[in-house]
């Protein structure tokens, strides 16, 4: 912790995501939580800005304290010395589209400017170009969860200006309509990139750019994204990793850096 | 308990106090009968001798339910003269069958507007309950169902085995409806015969019914359950069942009984103390432990 | 074994009721267990003509093997040494519902020619003369359960022509629309009286008295009865209760007689 | 396993191998491969790689699932090259969200001719699966659900920690939804790490998941979820899945791993001992005891 050498300084960018979603879990209590990023994220904030987070699996794990880094949502070490453990059934019907979670993360092959998301094809569907995962439980936690974090790289191919295929709604564009949808959530709340953080505008449903990463410029982001993004009249600068944050990704969260490379 | 009754049972509730004939939470069917909540919808598949009490005591104006005696004995006669007599007043029903209030609760679980199932058929309930209503299959085969509406109890109230000190709480035996009826709540209440260490529950997770998450408060009551019973802690006790039966047939008895058990006592210690150690004796079963599994540590 | 005094011969109607009873469990899988005499039915199944029974109780019990006389369907000595004990949602949802259960057992407070059963109300529901438990699982029993059994004594009362409420449903008096409902049952198949047995014909659906119990006559069992029984036209005796029987049941499963009286 | 697979699985069947990542069994999968069962269309929440091996061995035409993937590692080639490429012929598929394959097997096991949920709004997913239908709930409120219709397999292939020789089994860890399917099932295998006596059973009636009413046929196959996982008994095998993304992605070093590690093998106890005692003590967990609770003996 007082080392601060500009080699511990020069973070990657994942480490740079990590770091920033994790501070969007302030005083958040509980989090559906995916593998990989996400799975850093929420223990990065429960060390940091979010000590009691307790940490969901879609598996059907409540309150999970996992000796390693998980590799998969199913991993068994999430299970050893958890809370509880449920059936799929129930913890989709009794804790997801029941309301009881406050923030899921979503990753996606594609998402457009309303943060409707893609997971299902590449291409037409009954011939596809590449045949991707589909939902697993994405449409539900993309509107089930009362907050949605995306965090995934952006790029021509990944932020589109049209979906190939529609797996789980964002906002539809006309705030009237979202509020009408009587679901707890209403799609995705936040995206953080490699390049910066977007929130999305209340009026009109569409994603807006908050904080560019340092040494990232606004030319940079419009060239790796589909469309022309809306910028916040205050765009800012998102707060580098701390020499904390970073020690803890390094040291005892991904100490192999199988997801931080 | 007094603080959980007081903060989270408030006149004009919808409550439950679920448990089939195991796991009853008789303890907070007090306390609410002595904090003199008025106007309360109770909901029980099985209202038994605690909600007999509560309705003898004058909290209730209506019981939702789908079977109404004293189980093994038979009647329950304080509420058999509200229904039967208007005595001291009418009584509103809202009845289903077993599963018909199960699905309620799964369905307030599960947030879903409606619950599908194969009852009713050919019944008279549901031309006395017009909550219940027929459906078809959207597909093909067009197959006829019935569904019920959602229950959400404004507070749910659960007696469990052990709990942690959050309100993660664990039961073994009969199982009920206690995890449905309290997803289904806005507030829930868990009564334990023993707080236990956090590292106890997370020893076995499989175990674990009802997670902090949707708790609001945590008491500590041992034989919170008596007359029912808390499997491996005491039995049922039978004869309170079957005494039951005289106490509550006449009103001034059952005052009486009232005035003694409930009333004049502050809190259930008191009554687990008037019980005697004795009765206490005499309810407790030989062990019988469940053996261990091995979880694997995975580091 | 081996006394047959004659005044161990001297058995009561109940006894009669259950060896009656438990003799139509030969080679039955399993059975959905009510309190009382059921109980004491199944039991002495599972010692005679059916010892591979598995007792299935509504609380959430299959397999059950209690060690004294359960007082209740709930009792603690259903569940220590059970095979599995399931939510309620689950016994009613996946073995009541699904067609799992065998037989089952009712009891009523009126039953009618068809076996349609009152367990609701006397008189009016609204303002009911006796306000009966009503459904409970009787309703689901009623249908799902493959064969049903009803045990209960018979008298003018009980043996109605008309019910005062229909709480679960028996057969309709027209087989074509019996066979037409897709239910895995249709109401009740047997009944057991302190009188003698009845089945439900084929063609008509209506009750028919098969035996009388020895030392009954017809006549007493129409003055016992709502309306004019049908009768088999091969009417026979119940064979009376073997000192086998009567060993168990006052030996090992109701030594303190409280259901067999 | 033999025995179990030639008499209960058939051609043509709609098979489910069913666990959550957790007690997948691949030892069935690997049987009903060497055995040649032809036109089987396989249902599973997560095809995963076992899946991925049967369809590279020709035994499936049609796939019902809900996330197809190789998880934490990437795609499963043979299915994709049949679905993308129609390599070596086309693979019909049917598609889900996870809580929509999951009510699919509640309402199967329920016998109820649909089932509602709150899915599927402003998505593409019911445009390219019709079975997908909303509906209006019928009360006041006419809120719009979803509903898929019940899915009932043939078999259903369940791998359990242990079982009685009737087919009781018990599970601990993650639960999936192996108990809907089963129940949802017209015929049930039962495999496990251990057949244990029925009173091992019996001293935890809680934990029993699958009771033997529903089974139809119960096999001992220690390993036989390698590479995935038994909790408590065997980590999941993670080089494994990282190996079959190489494996799989050439249809010849996946003919020849098939004809290695399958067709060559004449059971999973040859797998077992080919996969050699090194491998098996690498993935074994060091001890995490659930603890007992008591059930009390009432007699």
């Amino acid at each position: 912790m007082s080392e601060t050498s500009e080699a511990y300084e020069a973070y990657s960018p994942s480490e740079m995501m990590i770091a920033a979603s994790a501070r969007q879990l302030g005083g958040v209590r509980n989090c559906f939580v995916g593998v990989g990023l996400p799975n850093i994220v929420c223990n990065l904030a429960q060390r940091t800005v979010a000590p009691d987070l307790q940490l969901v699996y879609e598996s059907g794990v409540f309150g999970a304290r996992p000796e390693r880094l998980p590799l998969s949502i199913g991993d068994p070490t999430l299970v050893t010395g958890a809370i509880a453990v449920t059936s799929m059934f129930e913890l989709f019907a009794y804790y997801l589209q029941a309301g009881l979670i406050d923030v899921a993360f979503l990753g996606a092959a594609q998402i457009d400017r309303f943060g409707n998301i893609n997971t299902t094809v590449i291409g037409d569907y009954a011939k596809p170009k590449v045949r991707l995962p589909g939902s697993g439980g994405a449409w539900e936690i993309a509107i089930h969860a009362r907050q949605i974090l995306v965090i995934m790289r952006q790029g021509q191919r990944s932020f589109v200006d049209q979906l190939h295929f529609r797996t789980s709604p964002g906002h539809s564009g006309d705030p009237a309509h979202d509020a009408s949808r009587g679901w707890w959530g209403s799609g995705p709340t936040s995206v953080v990139t490699d390049l910066g953080t977007y929130a999305f505008d209340e009026a009109s449903g569409e994603m807006t750019l908050v904080t560019l990463h340092p040494g990232v410029t606004l030319d940079r982001v419009r060239e790796n994204m589909g469309w022309d993004p809306k910028v916040s009249s205050d765009l800012g600068e998102t707060l580098p990793p701390t020499d904390e944050e970073l020690r803890l990704i390094r040291e005892e969260l991904d100490p192999e850096g199988i997801s931080t490379k | 308990m007094q603080d959980a009754v007081r903060e989270l049972v408030r006149d004009g509730d919808t409550v439950s106090i679920e448990g089939f004939t195991h796991l009853i939470s008789f303890a907070a069917g007090h306390e609410i009968i002595r904090q003199g909540r008025r106007d309360l919808t109770l909901a029980r598949m099985t209202p038994d001798v605690v909600y007999d009490q509560m309705v003898g005591a004058g909290v209730a104006k209506k019981l939702i339910f789908s079977w109404v005696g004293n189980p093994g004995v038979g009647s329950l006669h304080a509420i058999r003269r509200r229904i039967e007599d208007e005595d001291p007043g009418p009584l509103e029903i809202e009845e289903y069958s077993h599963f018909g209030m199960v699905c309620r609760y799964v369905a307030g679980a599960s947030n879903l507007p409606f619950f599908p199932i194969r009852s009713y058929f050919e019944s008279d309930i549901p031309k006395v309950n017009l909550k219940i209503v027929p459906m078809r299959s959207p597909y093909e085969d067009g197959t006829e169902v019935y569904v019920v509406p959602p229950l959400r109890p404004d507070v749910a109230i659960v007696h469990a085995q052990r709990a942690d000190a959050n309100g993660d709480a664990q039961i073994w035996g009969l199982l009920g409806c206690q995890k449905e009826a309290a997803f289904a709540a806005d507030r829930v209440i868990v009564v334990v015969e023993e707080v236990v260490d956090e590292s106890v529950i997370r020893r076995d997770p499989n175990r674990t019914v009802i997670p902090s998450v949707i708790v609001d408060a945590v008491v500590e009551e041992p034989f919170g359950c008596h007359p029912s019973f808390a499997q491996g802690y005491y039995d049922r006790d039978n004869a309170f069942y079957v005494a039951w039966d005289d106490i509550a047939r006449d009103p001034e008895t059952l005052d009486a009984w009232l005035k003694e058990w409930v009333y004049d006592l502050g809190s259930h210690r008191d009554y687990v103390e008037k019980m005697g150690a004795d009765r206490w004796g005499s309810l407790r079963p030989e062990p019988a432990p469940s053996g261990e599994v091995d979880y694997g540590r995975y580091a």
